[in-house]
């Protein structure tokens, strides 16, 4: 049972506690395709394996889609964000995605994503891979790189920024009577945050079943299922979970900045709020450590609507 | 704000070097110094006032009213502000330039824009030979920048070429893009033998092919994405290079006399 | 005409004195106090020091590799189009006017040029003759030739070789004779692309060892002031300090002259197996008092690589700046001329820096050890008075020091090295020791009876300054500079040495041209009337 | 070596019009007045020996003038590998006693230098390559020329126009790059590259007459390549009239080679602005001096300006003109000589009177304002 206060909005009850997030660092690209199709092949490809640093290196996630007549190049573009828990990790991480899932994927071309106090190698990095054929063309102060490949060529910018200030793990904690219910509130709620610029969900959807806790009776194992949190033990844990809660999903949220997670949570509140607790969530949470360990809080009653 | 305005008395009886006149050189003289400033080239040199009239004004905005083709560097080394000429000028136009912008409304002489690396140099008219050359000794021409010119250049345009944009509206004549190091030149009209001879790398687009070197391979036609990019950039300043760019291109590696890693493009 | 330089410090080794003084010229030599006579002029010399004019016995001031090297770089003369920036090169001034009136500006009164290929004598000889001021000399350079490759070869005495050399130096009007990279050049001939000491030249089964010894020996016994100077194999290769080492062994005693062995100092230890070896080397040195040398100290500057030694010049054109060079490939000996820009952010470069002063330190005589930085190959010669500063001032070394890449410091024991280079130190390197050296027993002297070439100093706390510009400089008891200005410029002479020779060797050699040139021998001589001054020639005795 | 400069074909506004017998002295006087009153005096032609040319550049600086020589713009083709490149050069008695390969590129070569095959040896094994033969080549020659080379030829024709791509077809191929061309061309071609790589020491022959500047450059660059793998060098024939004699005083005088001005006092560089032809026609010179000992080739430009002739010959056209003795046959000289490529000295071959150029010059600047001759 939970000892939190709550209060409650459209019936919806929203705890009084925050989410406790962290400073990553943040990156981004521009991915172009001849279609949106590919546009969207490539950046769904490159996001694929990047839910959670600990396993995957990087969270990373579709930012948005963007229309061929804003794009450098004219074509349907997407924006991609990626986040990692350092500078060096998140080069690291985006140039090996850049390498495997974008400069593999046919009629695709890479700009800069992010405008950040630090340029990384993007293009830079990846020309090599031309085998002393690859050109590079400066143009209005931006260098790009074509790299010759079987379909024509790869064009790719030189760098893309990175920048410090960015925040990971955001996150609702949505709870409802039953798994569907509590989907419909959470896709609402992805939905939104989908809408909100520099913030991605990294999870599949933009949503994760199997919140975590840290620790287990597992030596090996660093995190293990939050089973306060999972119904079907409710009776035989320190439940969090009050009787009517029959399903738990959480959104969880990397931002470029501050304001963008906090931006993207209000969103995501505001619209699993709208929807209702009859059709949706009866109540949303958010994960902390007690506060001890990330230094960004965000507190759901000033996000709620 | 007011240009500050140099009107041409009459046709100066030799050559100035007016690279005296730019807005950082000029920031502090008053404009009875200005009148002073020698500019002309020979043992008893013209100065200013005996060339123009002086119209005082804004140091950053500088506008020749009048030009000729004895106005050698003018431009030269400029950093920052603008300068207008209405009317020709002579040799090594916007030489060194590393920003500003200099607009000239009528022709310009050879090495035009020699060794630029920076800022934007518009010409009205032709240009002379060698545009964005080295000059004698020099390692590299132009090194970056948008040169825009409205008319024809000359012989071997972007010799030597390492970096920016040149776009020549009408044509270009023989031996363009000669000895490329690098860097993009974009002809909208017909051009003359042999372009990008002993290139290294480079982009030499063109709209057909003239008479070109056996040390050329046709790569047949692929779309090549960069093309947009510099359609974009140069829609607005001019909508005659960009729509060759947006056209479908044949590529053509060369120059394989020498590391044969330029490219000629012409429409499919 | 009486000139009297009155109450300078007078640092002159070779007659001791190092005290406040006057010094007296008349006619044209130097002259004890004249007794009851007074001066016709006078020049006030207190508070500066007063020194016989200085010499460079080896800068690459003339001739045609030198002209290919202005022509090569116009963007490097001062007044090239006012742009781009003046370079360091554009310091040196690049015409034989101007090369002539900036030594005398520094107080340089005679000036080497090194590397006299025989069949451009001619040539080094005009511009010379153009050359104001300074007085002059040239070294011939052989080895690299296919007559005494041959007549080596077919094991002819060494009575033939001093005949031939002997000719030489007549033919080319030459002081000395030089050898470079010996063999290396004709080795390139035959595509060989690294040459060293034991090393045999393709074709004739000749190391460059039996080379050099060949035309040491030859110097000896023609009884040459000036021994063998000597361009040794491997310059600026990492660890060729053991073929310098070696090169002092090979000398087997003889009297031997290495030029610019800064370049030579080089060890292969640390990340990027490039480190100084100039201690172990001037260790060599001071244990070897048959050897001179000159350091060929680098300075950070823009500059052009002039040398015969074309094996390294062609090795030299992948790491030119800027990416230009030429490679000559002559009669009688070759050539390369290649732009280099040394970088104080370059660690090499910056090693190389510490080599050369390095070995000015450690070497203890300073009557074996010459002031050049074999101009312009390791800087032009305009930076010499930084030179002097750095020779003189520890703190100033500590803080160039300082200044250079990360990882510079350790390779070197230029940090810990506390010497200060005296002014009478600097006048035995730069006056005393180069005039014995060159034979010029005339110079380098304030004593009586000494060419009057007097260069006075205005004292100041700045060596750089101070060296930068003579108060008064005197060539032939003429004032030439005062305040730094040239307010006079005749023009000097060349010297030479005219050892005798067995005339036969001619008629030898007439027969060699006609039948494998197809051409006389006299297209290559340096006759009277192809000199503008053909009168201005000194000689230099040989040795008794 | 011809000592009969190439008469241009020019038509000039300077034409033959004798001008009238003077006293040297006077026309030196006149000379001096001339330039000395000129805001841009030119000093033309050059066609000097290395006293004549130190002389006339003296000159002059003397007058804030500008020096040209008639063979400029080959001057200029030749120096532009050096300045901008990579230059392999060696001398004529190399390429004859060393050269195991001689390539020859372009016409007129034998014209320019008529003992060539003879000074080369071209028909004899090279002297020091034991045991090695000599293959000779010739691109772009004319056929009398080939013919009468007195050796045998492996001769390829080319027109001007397609000597550059022609070189660069070689050494695209002698670097393993690909060239288009059919198979019998490309078989053609790559036999030349595989000769040149084959030479153990070759030596191309050419001249900046023969081949237009970026052809010249791209032979420059093929022997340039050929040295990644062997040795190869080359050897230009040299502007006529002394121009590599000329050039090499200019560097030692001035700093520079001809297309110098001294507008300022001091030496400037400019291949445009200081060509004569293009300051005269343009009315930026105000007097000019022109100079051929070697020949009486008459200035290239059509413009009348005031003018003083200094020529070998009769010819006449401007207000002045001073025959002037011949280097090397009327008095003795120091010129590059074509068979040393170095400067050499000459004794006259018929020694006359005549005066030099050099002592001429100093006649005039003798009576320039302010010279306290």
């Amino acid at each position: 049972m939970s000892g939190l206060k709550s209060f409650t909005r459209n019936g919806v009850r929203i705890d009084e506690t925050f989410a406790e997030a962290f400073p990553m660092s943040g990156t981004g690209l521009l991915i172009t395709g001849p279609t949106r199709r590919w546009a969207n092949q490539a950046a769904t490809t490159m996001t694929g394996f990047a839910t959670s640093v600990i396993g995957c290196g990087a969270e990373a996630g579709i930012d948005r889609e963007i229309a061929a007549n804003k794009t450098p190049d004219g074509r349907p573009g997407v924006r991609v964000l990626l986040f990692a828990m350092s500078e060096a990790d998140c080069e690291k991480q985006l140039v090996n995605r850049l390498g495997q899932c974008v400069l593999t994927c046919p009629g695709s071309a890479v700009f800069a994503g992010v405008e950040g106090e630090k340029q990384i190698k993007t293009g830079d990095a990846i020309r090599y891979f031309g085998d002393g054929w690859q050109i590079s063309k400066r143009l209005d102060g931006k260098r790009y790189w074509r790299v010759p490949t079987m379909d024509g060529e790869f064009l790719c910018e030189g760098t893309t920024g990175l920048t410090s200030q960015s925040v990971g793990g955001g996150n609702l904690l949505i709870m409802g009577a039953d798994f569907a219910s509590t989907m419909r509130a959470t896709e609402a709620a992805v939905d939104a945050i989908a809408r909100v610029d520099g913030a991605i969900t990294p999870f599949p959807g933009g949503i994760v079943r199997s919140g975590s806790k840290v620790g287990s009776k597992y030596k090996a194992l660093f995190a293990s299922t939050n089973d306060a949190y999972c119904p079907t033990l409710r009776g035989v844990t320190a439940s969090a979970l009050d009787p009517e809660i029959g399903c738990v999903l959480e959104i969880v949220i990397d931002g470029l900045t501050y304001d963008a997670v906090a931006q993207a949570m209000r969103a995501g509140l505001a619209a699993i709020v709208k929807m209702g607790a009859k059709r949706g969530a009866r109540r949303v949470g958010a994960g902390n450590y007690g506060g001890k360990l990330g230094p960004h809080h965000f507190h759901l009653k000033d996000l709620a609507p | 704000m007011k240009p500050l305005v140099f009107t041409l008395r009459s046709e100066p009886v030799e050559r100035l070097d007016l690279s005296a006149l730019t807005p950082a050189r000029l920031s502090d003289l008053s404009s009875a110094a200005i009148e002073k400033l020698a500019i002309g080239t020979t043992q008893r040199p013209l100065r200013v006032g005996d060339v123009f009239r002086l119209r005082d004004g804004d140091r950053s905005v500088i506008r020749f009213s009048g030009g000729s083709s004895r106005f050698d560097r003018i431009a030269m080394a400029m950093e920052s502000g603008v300068i207008e000429v209405d009317g020709m000028v002579g040799r090594e136009a916007g030489c060194g330039m590393r920003g500003g912008a200099l607009t000239i409304s009528g022709a310009a002489g050879d090495y035009a824009a020699s060794g630029a690396r920076g800022g934007a140099i518009e010409i009205g008219g032709d240009c002379g030979d060698f545009l964005g050359a080295p000059l004698v000794g020099e390692m590299e021409g132009i090194n970056g920048g948008v040169v825009i010119v409205r008319g024809r250049a000359g012989h071997r345009a972007c010799d030597r070429m390492r970096r920016g944009l040149v776009a020549v509206e009408k044509g270009a004549g023989e031996y363009a893009g000669s000895r490329m190091i690098a860097g993009t030149l974009v002809v909208a009209g017909p051009v003359g033998g042999f372009p990008g001879t002993m290139m290294r790398r480079g982009t030499i687009i063109m709209p057909a092919l003239p008479e070109i070197a056996p040390t050329f391979l046709d790569c047949g036609a692929t779309p090549l994405g960069f093309t947009a990019l510099y359609a974009t950039s140069l829609a607005a300043r001019s909508p005659r290079a960009a729509r060759l760019l947006r056209r479908a291109l044949r590529r053509f590696g060369g120059d394989t006399a020498t590391l044969g890693k330029g490219e000629l493009l012409v429409p499919a | 005409m009486i000139v009297r330089i009155s109450g300078g410090h007078v640092v002159d080794p070779l007659s001791g004195r190092n005290e406040t003084g006057d010094v007296w010229i008349e006619d044209g030599k130097i002259v004890a106090p004249p007794q009851g006579q007074s001066a016709d002029a006078e020049y006030d010399a207190r508070n500066c020091l007063v020194m016989a004019g200085a010499i460079d016995i080896h800068s690459h001031i003339a001739g045609a590799n030198v002209a290919t090297a202005r022509l090569m770089l116009p963007e490097a003369h001062a007044a090239y189009m006012a742009r781009p920036a003046q370079t360091q090169l554009a310091a040196a001034g690049w015409t034989a006017e101007e090369t002539g009136r900036r030594y005398a500006r520094m107080g340089f009164t005679t000036v080497v040029e090194p590397a006299v290929s025989p069949h451009l004598a001619l040539h080094a000889h005009l511009e010379l003759s153009d050359i104001p001021i300074i007085d002059k000399a040239v070294l011939a350079v052989l080895g690299n030739d296919d007559y005494l490759l041959s007549a080596l070869r077919k094991g002819e005495g060494a009575t033939a070789v001093a005949d031939y050399v002997a000719l030489t130096l007549q033919a080319t009007r030459a002081l000395g004779v030089k050898c470079i990279n010996a063999g290396g050049a004709m080795a390139f001939k035959e595509n060989v692309r690294a040459f060293s000491l034991d090393d045999v030249v393709p074709q004739y089964g000749l190391t460059s060892r039996q080379i050099m010894e060949a035309l040491q020996d030859a110097a000896v016994k023609l009884k040459l002031a000036h021994p063998l100077h000597l361009h040794m194999n491997n310059l600026g290769l990492p660890g060729n300090v053991e073929t310098a080492i070696a090169t002092i062994d090979a000398a087997r005693g003889l009297p031997l002259h290495l030029a610019h062995l800064q370049f030579y100092a080089y060890g292969k230890e640390g990340g990027r197996a490039f480190s100084s070896a100039a201690a172990q080397l001037a260790e060599k040195v001071n244990a070897s008092p048959h050897v001179t040398v000159d350091i060929g100290q680098v300075m950070f500057s823009d500059t052009v690589t002039i040398s015969l030694d074309v094996l390294r010049q062609f090795t030299g054109l992948k790491t030119a700046r800027p990416r230009k060079g030429f490679i000559y490939d002559g009669d009688i000996n070759s050539a390369g001329v290649v732009p280099y820009s040394y970088k104080r952010s370059d660690f090499f470069n910056a090693v190389q820096w510490a080599c050369g002063l390095e070995l000015f330190l450690l070497i203890d005589d300073p009557w074996r050890v010459f002031f050049t930085t074999d101009h312009p190959n390791g800087a032009p010669f305009t930076v010499y008075p930084e030179i002097f500063a750095l020779l003189t001032s520890r703190d100033r070394r500590a803080e160039w020091l300082a200044s250079l890449p990360k990882g510079v410091a350790e390779t070197t024991t230029l940090g810990s090295i506390r010497r200060e280079y005296t002014f009478e130190e600097l006048a035995i390197m730069t006056r005393a020791a180069p005039a014995k050296l060159l034979g010029m027993r005339d110079r380098g002297s304030l004593a009586a009876g000494a060419t009057a070439d007097v260069a006075v100093y205005g004292l100041h706390k700045d060596r750089a300054k101070m060296f930068a510009a003579a108060r008064y400089l005197f060539k032939d008891g003429a004032l030439v500079v005062r305040n730094g200005e040239i307010v006079h410029a005749p023009y000097g002479r060349t010297f030479r040495a005219t050892p005798g020779f067995d005339r036969a060797i001619e008629r030898r050699l007439d027969r060699y041209y006609t039948s494998l040139y197809g051409l006389k021998r006299d297209l290559f001589s340096v006759p009277d009337f192809a000199l503008p001054r053909p009168q201005a020639f000194g000689e230099v005795p040989c040795l008794a | 070596m011809p000592r009969k400069a190439k008469s241009s074909a020019r038509k000039s506004a300077a034409a033959p019009k004798a001008a009238a017998p003077i006293d040297i002295d006077a026309a030196c006087k006149l000379a001096a007045t001339l330039l000395s009153a000129a805001r841009l005096p030119v000093i033309a032609g050059m066609g000097a020996d290395v006293a004549g040319a130190r002389a006339a550049i003296r000159l002059a600086r003397a007058t804030h003038g500008v020096y040209d020589h008639l063979a400029s713009a080959e001057i200029m083709a030749e120096l532009e590998p050096l300045r901008r490149a990579r230059r392999f050069a060696t001398t004529p008695d190399e390429a004859r006693v060393r050269a195991d390969c001689l390539l020859f590129v372009g016409a007129g070569l034998v014209q320019r230098w008529p003992e060539i095959g003879a000074r080369l040896a071209v028909g004899a094994p090279p002297a020091l390559q034991r045991g090695r033969a000599r293959k000779i080549v010739w691109l772009g020659g004319d056929r009398a020329d080939v013919k009468g080379l007195g050796a045998e030829v492996d001769a390829l024709a080319a027109a001007r126009r397609d000597m550059g791509p022609l070189i660069g077809m070689i050494r695209a191929r002698a670097m393993g790059r690909p060239i288009k061309a059919e198979k019998s061309a490309l078989r053609r071609i790559d036999s030349l590259a595989e000769t040149f790589k084959a030479a153990h020491f070759g030596v191309a022959i050419s001249s900046a007459a023969a081949l237009d500047p970026l052809a010249l450059e791209q032979l420059a660059g093929l022997v340039e390549d050929l040295n990644a793998t062997t040795r190869f060098s080359s050897l230009l024939l040299g502007p006529r009239a002394n121009g590599a004699g000329v050039t090499q005083a200019g560097a030692w005088v001035a700093g520079f080679p001809p297309r110098t001005g001294f507008c300022s006092g001091e030496a400037e560089h400019d291949p445009w602005r200081f060509d004569a032809r293009r300051l005269i026609e343009s009315g930026e010179a105000d007097a000019a001096l022109w100079i051929d000992a070697y020949g009486d080739e008459p200035p290239p430009w059509t413009r009348k300006v005031p003018l003083v002739t200094l020529t070998c010959g009769d010819f006449g056209g401007g207000l002045v003109h001073v025959r002037a003795g011949r280097p090397g046959v009327d008095h003795d000289c120091v010129e590059m000589a074509i068979e040393t490529g170095v400067l050499t000295p000459r004794a006259a071959s018929a020694p006359s009177a005549a005066p030099r150029v050099d002592a001429i010059i100093e006649r005039i600047m003798a009576h320039l304002p302010g010279s306290c001759a």
